[in-house]
């Protein structure tokens, strides 16, 4: 019997719940090629900024063991472009759309969560809180639940009561559980995790970094147990906030590992980077793991793994009762 | 798309390594300038990005083979090196926008340096199927490192080959041997693929005689799909506005004029989106 | 040329860089029959804690993409036995010996500082800060400013004054250098960067956390770019302080990136469980790889890669002046 | 010590793999109970812990070869398993505590349920050596994960088999046969091998019949070499205290009575250090 995999985020129902991670999947279409969209839960977008950004200069990229940095710099081609061409695209194929924006202060934020409060297509507004804060000696949002919380509200004032907003948060805090608080207070309907943690690579021949802009984001299996971690830490302290668990997953047992602890859906980055088709093999070899385990829903087991030692599956014993009535 | 192909052969050929694989996918949808990308590392590898490689020779047997030519560079490389008859690879291709063919039987040539050579041959049959007039101009550091002379010789009118320490043909670089090439052939156009250094110099002799010029760029890359924004460089478009574009999606080939070479690596002020002024001038 | 490999952690010289990482070599012993631990740069000792204690129950360990978790919970024979045993065998063999302490309080670190500070054989004192503050709601020490230097006051107050006191730090905070800044503040004579950082995994056969004690620290290659960076912006805002770089160290060139990034010495755990002989490995392939360099000295490679692009080497330079002298 | 032995053979026998590697420092320095601890995965793998596995079978041949006798469980074992004649592998090893032999030849009846049994064969044969009468009890799930019931027959005075869907042999657990063995054979001592559920409940028949077992266990390791500390579990010690102790280095050979295992896998309150109580016994 097929596993029902369908999620919410939020009062938002997505079929499935393998999305793209967000500056993962470019505009779409470079996917589409490979595959039709309908099939993922939903696509993120990249992080959308006011102006047109081109980005960090080269080298942007450089493997890592298990894992690889990037400094793209949220290269893109700012709202205006991204409201005439990128969006509409998705929209009028009716493609789950969740729309990432980055901004450099509470004000860009808002004015970016304006534009786009009238854009058809977007499912959920996704609030990357990895930029730097202008405002604030280019501190990161998401390192002071403060910072965040004053963004999510302000976006969570101007977005359309029905969509969705998602903070997306960073492990590289003291304390993950206190800005997802921060986040949930400020009125964050959901939360993603983990936005890459920041790390470094230095080539041995040039002797320098081996990035353009030194650091870079920390991305892929390397980072799973970070992942899992963060998510399990929230999902404890606000088991009723859905959450995106997303960093490192490369297959449907890594997707797994994630919704056990408690995601209601997972994010796909670097994995896409090396299999195009990931979300479509991970969608399906983790719908595998579930039915192979009894499970009819996906829904039975978000967050089972929290469930005290030796007691019995829920997912389980309603097999049982089913089977004796 | 993606296909799990078999090794058929594999060859040393001097300095590089050449895989023939059954992959009748990407072979039948091939075309000059196209590259594919290859998993590295086998199950449980701590390397978890695909490495570019262009395709050097398609085949119509066992449904369609590719053949990689490649040097060893890292742990990548270094692992494809070892692969063995039989052993499969992953492949995802054929990616990146291939080499424009002109429409009339002109005179081309053909410009390779190290194993940027391996490119041009399927370029060069399809160049002669159109009945172009096709010469190489083949380079590297030293003989042993320029790839396919052997074969230039059989295809084109006339084949050049320079080295940088005088060991195979002319000492000096390909940009040296080149104009002569081009005034002697009276070139109607120039395909190149080599180190950014070589492309940009090539591109200036090409310039000078005023004739078009096309180049396969090599940039690092993650994904070669265009979703990971890391193989950017900065290029003119037709509206004059410098775009920071991947040399995977929008490339790997480009008209040699656009591409701003002494500005790869950084973001020129003036590219749409660069900090400061390039911001300006967009939306 | 052999090129010079030693090296000064504070003011205290050791032969060669390599050094095992805290908690990770035992009591020494067990090293010690495959070679001679007088070849390495140091051995740091297990996290001493006043009383014995018996760590976490099994599993203690999961292995995740190059890295693995583990959560020993400190298990040690308790400062007593450790003196009448562990450090005597130590000392009177004259093996170089970073001593490490861990507690739950200012006054526990501050009592172990007491017991070792006349203990003989002591070449510095490292201080474990990754350990839960019992009278902050368990809130690990490394995590804030204020109680990490707290802690170090104390010590370094306690602490013989030719004995270095060596602050570790933990990667999960949101400002590194804040914490590094507030240990060197307090006395820290030099800081060892980075213990690891908090993961999890879960069992997708059994469905519940991988670990007994759910959550483990994160090591292994996977970590290194944390480390790198880590050691990168402290060396960055305290140029002056030593740095000893931990964090994923299996070969000389990882070691090389965190000497280039700003450390003078390195610390090597998770690499020692694949490979008894792996500080002798690592200490051998870097003097390889900075010999290939021309490097004469190790230590004008420490913090190389800080250096303006373009600016020639000192070593190189170096190179010439004698040579056209 | 550290040895890259070379694949000899390898071969598949029921449910399991055997490798024999060319280990000449391993092989000549080994003892029945020794494990060794596999690098797998290859270069830029990324597991980074080694497997323990232990020593089924020690030869002269080329020097001295080990072999390792199991089961594919995770990504490590599949690695292994995927391994050819002429392949290197890495092995650290001998490691552990061997089987204490007896000094008189008594009589000893050697336990094994699934791969444990491996471990066995290089102790029957050193028993034997010393005048030792051999009996052997071997289980497992269902027959073809029986291993060695036609070695044992060759060498023991009596082999009783034991599968739990009857397959083979008795139907049911080695402990169901083993209180007549070692009442048929008047067992003067009991070694076995297995998982630690089958382990605690030899111990107890043997515990019954008042004559001391060794037992072999095996707990998830990290290093294999002492200095990881994730292999631990309660056993106690001549003074009557419990302490966690390292299956890598204090065992994996530990007198059967004194092993807690009903506590294996918690730390008990009165163990040297345990959070509360056992700490205050200490120092
Ligand atoms: C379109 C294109 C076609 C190419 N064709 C060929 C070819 O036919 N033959 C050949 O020998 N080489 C070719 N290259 C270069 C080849 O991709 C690199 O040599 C290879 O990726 C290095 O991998 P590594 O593991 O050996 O080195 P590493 O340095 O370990 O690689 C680490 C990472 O950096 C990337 N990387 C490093 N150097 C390069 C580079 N020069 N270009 C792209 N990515 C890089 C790798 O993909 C990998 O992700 C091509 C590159 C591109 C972009
Ligand atoms: C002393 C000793 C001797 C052993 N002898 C044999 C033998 O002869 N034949 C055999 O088939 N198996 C033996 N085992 C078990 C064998 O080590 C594990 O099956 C193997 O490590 C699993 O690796 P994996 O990659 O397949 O599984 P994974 O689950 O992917 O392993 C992940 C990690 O956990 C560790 N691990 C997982 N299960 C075990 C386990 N049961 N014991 C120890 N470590 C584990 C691995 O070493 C690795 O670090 C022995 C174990 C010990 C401790
Ligand atoms: C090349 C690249 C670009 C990214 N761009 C963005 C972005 O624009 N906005 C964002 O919130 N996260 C961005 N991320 C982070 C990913 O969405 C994701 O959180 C992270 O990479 C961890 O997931 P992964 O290990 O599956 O890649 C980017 C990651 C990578 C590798
Ligand atoms: C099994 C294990 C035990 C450790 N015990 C300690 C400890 O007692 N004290 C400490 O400061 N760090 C301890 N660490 C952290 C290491 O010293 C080191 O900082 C970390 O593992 C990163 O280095 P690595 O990747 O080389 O292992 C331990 C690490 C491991 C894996
Ligand atoms: S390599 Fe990823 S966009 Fe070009
Ligand atoms: S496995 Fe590391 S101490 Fe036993």
């Amino acid at each position: 019997m097929p596993v029902d995999m369908r999620t919410f985020l939020a009062h938002v129902e997505l079929a499935n719940p393998v999305c793209t991670a967000a500056g993962c999947a470019a505009s779409g279409r470079e996917l589409a090629q490979f595959f039709d969209l309908h099939r993922l839960g939903a696509l993120t977008t990249r992080s959308v900024t006011m102006a047109p950004r081109a980005g960090r200069p080269t080298p942007r990229m450089a493997e890592t063991p298990s894992g690889m940095l990037n400094a793209v710099g949220l290269q893109g081609p700012g709202i205006d472009v991204f409201l005439e061409r990128e969006l509409p695209w998705l929209a009028q194929r009716g493609i789950k759309t969740i729309v990432s924006i980055g901004g450099g202060s509470v004000a860009e934020y808002s004015e970016l969560a304006r534009r786009l409060a009238d854009a058809p297509g977007v499912t959920a507004l996704e609030v990357n809180l990895s930029c730097p804060n202008m405002e604030d000696r280019g501190r990161v949002f998401a390192r002071e639940g403060g910072s965040a919380a004053e963004v999510i509200a302000s976006v969570r004032s101007i977005m359309r009561y029905d969509v969705p907003v998602v903070a997306k948060l960073a492990p590289d805090v003291a304390d993950i559980v206190a800005v997802a608080r921060a986040c949930v207070d400020a009125g964050a309907d959901a939360l993603t995790m983990i936005n890459n943690p920041l790390g470094m690579a230095i080539d041995t021949e040039t002797l320098r970094p081996s990035l353009a802009a030194v650091t870079g984001g920390l991305s892929g299996p390397a980072i799973l147990p970070l992942a899992v971690r963060c998510v399990w830490q929230v999902h404890a302290a606000l088991p009723g906030v859905p959450l995106v668990g997303v960093g490192g997953v490369m297959t449907g047992k890594d997707a797994f590992q994630l919704i056990l602890a408690g995601a209601c859906a997972v994010g796909v980055g670097t994995a896409l980077f090396h299999d195009p088709y990931a979300c479509l093999r991970i969608e399906r070899e983790l719908e595998e793991l579930l039915q192979a385990r009894g499970f009819q829903r996906l829904a039975d087991a978000v967050g089972l793994a929290h469930r005290p030692p030796g007691s019995a599956a829920r997912h389980l014993l309603v097999d049982t009762e089913e089977s004796t009535s | 798309m993606q296909v799990t192909g078999t090794v058929l052969t594999t060859r040393r050929v001097d300095a590089y390594h050449a895989l023939t694989v059954v992959a009748p996918g990407i072979a039948e949808r091939h075309r000059p300038g196209h590259f594919v990308s290859v998993a590295v590392g086998g199950a449980h590898t701590s390397m978890v990005t695909r490495r570019a490689l262009t395709v050097h020779d398609v085949k119509a047997d066992y449904g369609g083979t590719v053949e990689l030519v490649f040097t060893v560079r890292g742990p990548g490389t270094a692992w494809l090196a070892e692969r063995r008859a039989r052993d499969t690879l992953d492949l995802v291709g054929p990616l990146g926008r291939p080499f424009p063919l002109p429409r009339d039987p002109v005179h081309c040539v053909l410009v390779g340096s190290e194993y940027g050579s391996a490119v041009l041959f399927p370029l060069a049959d399809k160049l002669l199927e159109r009945g172009c007039r096709v010469d190489f101009v083949l380079g590297a550091a030293g003989a042993d490192r320029v790839f396919g002379a052997m074969r230039a010789r059989r295809m084109a009118e006339t084949t050049t080959l320079t080295t940088e320490d005088g060991s195979l043909g002319l000492r000096g670089r390909v940009t040296d041997a080149l104009p002569s090439v081009i005034a002697d052939t009276r070139a109607d156009a120039v395909y190149a693929c080599g180190p950014m250094e070589s492309l940009r110099a090539v591109t200036a002799v090409a310039m000078e005689f005023d004739i078009p010029v096309q180049v396969a760029v090599e940039e690092s890359m993650a994904c070669g799909i265009g979703v990971c924004m890391t193989c950017v460089l900065p290029v003119i478009g037709d509206d004059g506005a410098t775009r920071m574009v991947r040399a995977c999606a929008e490339g790997p080939v480009f008209r040699g004029e656009r591409v701003r070479f002494e500005d790869v690596g950084t973001i020129p002020f003036d590219a749409l989106g660069a900090p400061g002024g390039g911001a300006r001038h967009a939306g």
